[in-house]
């Protein structure tokens, strides 16, 4: 390479409209290729699993390497659930656009692609033990029971919404499901989850936390923050990159920038760091188990690049055939995750296309029904709104006098 | 030529794109696809990734490297994807780029734009609907412009990137399609319909720091700027008080002689925005005027703004100041 | 106990440390150094570091932190080293700790104080001397406390880090060590000479909310807080006034009964503050003045601030308003 | 290693005061050892730069390795001015800190043990490259011939003061000599740094940038942006980490957490980056050089961490015997740069100690007159203050109305 003068770069996606799909600068490794490190490893030997990938399930569906091993007591009726955890999210996602296109929600992002790694992980947690997820994550609320009553009910901000109609759709909040509150303003979590996981230290309650944040959004001031902490005072966190290559409209290239990997990134701050086949519901299962086991014990913060891609558009307000190929999802080299074990449960004769089939049509029924029952407290198109006056309670816990005034005046 | 107020920002962007070779555009998918107003789109094409560019999800390094830029000589004009997103950048915006000249004594100066969508009413819920200008009015090295129609918007924005010193340019998202009155249950209306959708295709400016009368008046005079000068011309409508509308434009430096003026004519004030009340741009106005046009007051000045609560998501159209809040306080106001 | 404000704060924390498992301090070299105005000395000793510790250099990570323990149940009271370098963490200020509450719908709430020394007379120049609190006070959610005496200080800060909300705590460093009534050439006096300098060691709170009248008048109300009050007060002697000077002690939610009543009395007021005047709180002050007391103004409501420039280095003493401009605008509203 | 539970850590220095300096966990490796990287390295292959430390003098005053061949051209003139450059500040920073004790300036901030490293920099930089400085890089100024009455005007806001008042004394500006405005709010000036060195690509002005920190603002968020940005972009930026061991009272480790070094954090970035020994001005030099270089030629950013100590307390506001031993800075095992440059200079018959002495006296008589000058324009104590009008200047390019306004209510 020989230069001359300084010339900036912009960097760019392997392909744009019209273009073919291409991920072949994309090196995934193989399935089984790296080992299980020692729970207590320092950032300075975790090297190869910052660089590589971590897989578990090969191209025939066969769990296989080290970490196969580490979970080797995981059945398949674990994995089963695991299965209907994401077809769950699925079906949901696509009744809820549905109800957005209709005009009954004002809003709503799918999690298409990324089900394992929310629904593999929350089922490594323990009760007490809390996430500080994105609005990408309801898989994780999923795994974890919450109601899905009130999870719609806040879709509809209707008499059902856990948070009175306060906040946007799909940013939910479940303290006793491990769920803290979602902001609209991105990587602020981060932090708050450090913040978190020392308060797990310094009132030593058993429990630990996870935090959630997006790639694109890793080059928020918190993340930072976020790393820098957890290094400094080693509280109990994991702290989960996902990885799905992008961030609205904007490449993962321009978040990333000549960082070989996040995982890398963060090892950069002295965090034991490792990169994980998202799309891979058995890695997911296995990584997070380590992760959790190795944070819980006392051993210091844990970094996990989740490797996937986003399926989906962004949002409801989002139409990713303007900058990239129509077809790219097909192309992702590791797959789709509910395909993926749906594969390795049949290999294992714990499944079929038969099952698959009918639940898939179970489960449309399921939240159809609820979907019924909830849209009967009203819907934004259907609506029967919530006392407008709620706005002026918990401000404060105790409503100031200028407060009081103002809700007067608005004659609520 | 008829345009949108998000055709006449892309428009000004455009003819100072072509102008001046100092200018750059950078910020959250401003590039490739144009942004997620589609303020920008088209200009990356047009001019090439080196003036129209994506930047990592980082609003305080996107001031930041506009500073460097401006301060090298460079004439950045920077999006934050919506001005509930300029918080982690308030610290560049506040103590960075507003002081620069300052403190250098005029060695390093910042003549650059920081756009930002504001308002709410499109369901955005507490982080898509926030009215910061009271953040910027109490910073001194800053102008706050915010323009109310789309002849303005492309004005404003020329003058504001043409200016010496950094400017805090807000474009009230509501207004973006269409002129809005508060009436969310009203088929909503294109600019194309407007006569102040009528926008000259060449460069023109619309002068920082100058108000405009919209509608005269003679018994009282309301303050307004952004979406709330429309809900305003509707509140006088609906309620039949002769009001006379003053639009801003630009909050800092405030046309006080304007202001004062209409107040010394009608002797009764009512300012009106977005932002929640306490400690508001509505605040400033009112201490101004009382003190400029004391004697002249038959009344208290009035305040109709969004509740001190956050912009919440359901109930959103009963915390905009709509025409029907404003009415009553135009009623009230004659009432003295 | 005779008490500098630095000792009566370190004392409040002191108590609640020992009282309250859930209460943890820090900030930038506030555990072993015990922080640069020394207002954490002895502490991390006496509890260790577990519960007094040092953080690194990034403001945002301090609240970001804080907002995480308290959202868990903890009570964190953190150290800003300067009100100037709070700026990073306006994001996490006032985008989440304010509104954790109201979005989480009482599930997820922040009982936390955040410390920060304010304002100029310490030739510290622009980043050393600014007063942000109208930065706080257009923020729903956070509460504003700034005191005036040793024996309000400890008892507020008692009561901020009791609150169950965010409480912004602004300590007018120019008062650390003695009151200060704007006559920098005078030799300085300590709080041990000053009735208010007397703190009696155990728990008691200050209640937010409530202001103090420091010195009743007949003929105009000063409205100030922190260090103003003493130049109010000094103010007020050497121009022969007859003022009756209110120390705000919270600014939100504001005491706006007690104001009343006295301008209600007077008839005049003058607000006074060292931060910017444009969009200060002073603004907030004459607008709810002059609406709740319109009809028994006799004179317009003046304000005397700091200039609108960043605070000089070597001019502080000019842009600092001292008792000279206060006591003129006092007997120009006694002129009306 | 065997836990249980999760315990925070809170970093410590190696000694407190009334404890002896401890420096043995320090590697400072050997002189000479570690090679000249290829211009175009890549971040990948930094690692032994990046956790290693360069250095070229060794304990003899010799100057051994490949970087000491590197700068084979660098004559004893050279670094005899680069020695007299350095006793030109230590002299100013003692006198200033003189000045400040009786009053005649309200603050000031000494350099003392770091003072090659903005001097063996600055002299590898052409005209029109710009510093974004710190208030600890006066080094940087004096090296290149910014005027001392300006620089003195300023410490003493009187009329020669270029800042006409309005900065604090050590925050100063000047943008012929290269050297950016400093702010009083840590790491700001980073990105900023980056957006200038954009600025040089975009316009193709072949010049470039240099960005400095202090090791314990690392930890600000702008330090972060500043890298990531870098990373994205590549323009033409040397961003120099000063790591002093000190933030104030606040031990470097607090900032570092368990980030090996600092140029490993940078790394993480994707940005090559390498660790120097910053008390020897050959290294300083011999780095400097390659540095510039390469990112002259369009070879991208790349990342320098100084390893120092910082000899003097903060500031005058500053009593750094409440926080670690008395004596630390004589225990530093890498010496005082001045000595050490010395030494080499006498170990080449190019300096001796009457040399050394008598340039020392003359430095003083020079920098005392100089004093006297600009004394007698005004001092803290001794005031002829400049308008207080003037604060109303250069808020704005034109003064708007209500600035006006002011100006005239003000009486000046
Ligand atoms: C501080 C801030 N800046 C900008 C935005 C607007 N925004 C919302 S989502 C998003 C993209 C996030 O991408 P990523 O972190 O990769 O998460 P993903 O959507 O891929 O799950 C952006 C820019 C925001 N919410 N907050
Ligand atoms: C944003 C911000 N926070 C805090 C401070 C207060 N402060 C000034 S210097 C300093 C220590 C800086 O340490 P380091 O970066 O290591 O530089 P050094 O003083 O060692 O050169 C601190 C905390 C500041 N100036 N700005
Ligand atoms: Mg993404
Ligand atoms: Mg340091």
């Amino acid at each position: 390479m020989k230069k001359n003068a300084p010339a900036l770069t912009f960097p760019k996606p392997p392909a744009r409209p019209n273009e073919s799909p291409d991920f072949s600068s994309v090196d995934v490794g193989v399935a089984g290729e790296l080992g299980v490190p020692p729970i207590d490893i320092v950032a300075a030997d975790c090297r190869p699993y910052a660089n590589g990938l971590i897989r578990v399930l090969n191209d025939e569906g066969h769990a296989v390497g080290p970490w196969a091993d580490f979970i080797d007591d995981v059945d398949l009726e674990f994995l089963t659930q695991g299965l209907r955890d994401m077809m769950t999210i699925r079906t949901l996602d696509q009744r809820m656009l549905n109800a957005q296109r209709q005009g009954k929600t004002s809003f709503y992002v799918q999690c298409t692609g990324e089900e394992a790694i929310g629904c593999a992980f929350q089922r490594q947690l323990q009760p007490g033990d809390m996430n500080f997820p994105t609005y990408r994550q309801q898989s994780l609320l999923i795994a974890a029971g919450y109601s899905m009553e009130l999870l719609m009910g806040q879709l509809y901000s209707n008499e059902l919404d856990p948070m009175q109609g306060r906040q946007l759709p799909v940013m939910h909040s479940s303290r006793k499901d491990g769920f803290f509150s979602i902001s609209g303003n991105l990587g602020t979590q981060y932090i708050q989850a450090v913040g978190w996981a020392m308060a797990n230290a310094l009132t030593d309650d058993g429990k630990i936390t996870a935090g959630w944040i997006g790639d694109g959004a890793t080059a928020s001031n918190d993340f930072h923050s976020a790393l820098l902490c957890a290094s400094v005072y080693q509280p109990p966190i994991v702290l989960n990159i996902v990885n799905n290559q992008w961030a609205i409209s904007t490449y993962t290239g321009v978040a990333s920038g000549k960082s070989r990997t996040y995982a890398a990134r963060a090892r950069g701050y002295g965090i034991p760091s490792l990169r994980v086949d998202g799309n891979d519901y058995l890695a997911v299962c296995a990584v997070s188990r380590w992760a959790l086991t190795r944070v819980r014990q006392g051993y210091g913060p844990v970094a996990i690049e989740w490797f996937t891609y986003r399926t989906a558009p962004h949002s409801t307000s989002d139409d990713p055939s303007a900058y990239r190929p129509r077809d790219e999802a097909k192309a992702w080299p590791l797959g789709d995750p509910i395909d993926r074990l749906k594969q390795h449960l049949i290999v294992n004769e714990a499944w079929s296309e038969e099952r698959h089939v009918q639940t898939q049509a179970q489960l449309l029924d399921e939240i159809t029904t609820t979907q019924k029952a909830v849209e009967a407290h009203g819907t934004l198109v259907d609506n029967k709104p919530l006392s407008p006056a709620l706005m002026f309670n918990e401000v404060f816990a105790e409503m100031p006098e200028h407060l009081r005034r103002q809700r007067q005046e608005s004659g609520f | 030529m008829a345009m949108s107020m998000v055709e006449a920002l892309r428009d000004a962007m455009d003819v100072k794109l072509a102008e001046d070779p100092g200018v750059v555009i950078f910020g959250e998918d401003v590039g490739y696809f144009g942004g997620v107003f589609r303020c920008t789109a088209g200009l990356q094409e047009k001019y090439g990734e080196q003036r129209v560019f994506d930047t990592p999800i980082n609003e305080s390094a996107i001031v930041g490297m506009a500073i460097g830029m401006a301060t090298h000589g460079m004439r950045p004009c920077v999006e934050m994807q919506f001005a509930d997103y300029m918080y982690p950048a308030y610290d560049q915006i506040t103590q960075e780029a507003a002081r620069m000249r300052f403190r250098s004594n005029g060695q390093f100066t910042c003549p650059m734009v920081i756009r930002m969508p504001t308002g709410g009413g499109i369901f955005g819920g507490q982080t898509h609907s926030q009215s910061p200008e009271a953040l910027f009015t109490h910073v001194a090295g800053l102008k706050t412009v915010i323009p109310s129609t789309p002849y303005d918007a492309k004005g404003l924005l020329i003058a504001a990137i043409e200016d010496p010193d950094p400017v805090i340019f807000l474009e009230p998202k509501r207004l973006y399609n269409g002129p809005f009155n508060g009436d969310h249950q009203a088929k909503s209306v294109s600019w194309s319909q407007h006569p102040d959708g009528e926008v000259p295709p060449d460069h023109y400016t619309v002068p920082l720091g100058k108000a405009a009368i919209r509608c005269s008046g003679n018994e009282v005079t309301v303050l307004a700027y952004g979406t709330m000068v429309y809900v305003a011309q509707a509140a006088a409508e609906e309620s039949g008080v002769d009001a006379e509308i003053i639009d801003l434009r630009t909050l800092l430096p405030l046309d006080l002689d304007t202001v004062q003026q209409s107040v010394e004519k009608t002797g009764r004030c009512v300012v009106v925005h977005e932002a929640t009340k306490t400690s508001g741009f509505g605040a400033e106005l009112i201490a101004e005027v009382q003190e400029a046009c004391f004697w002249h007051l038959k009344a208290p000045i009035q305040r109709i703004t969004g509740w001190d609560a956050p912009y919440p998501h359901a109930a959103e159209w009963d915390y905009f100041p709509g025409p029907k809040r404003l009415g009553a306080a135009l009623v009230k106001a004659m009432k003295y």
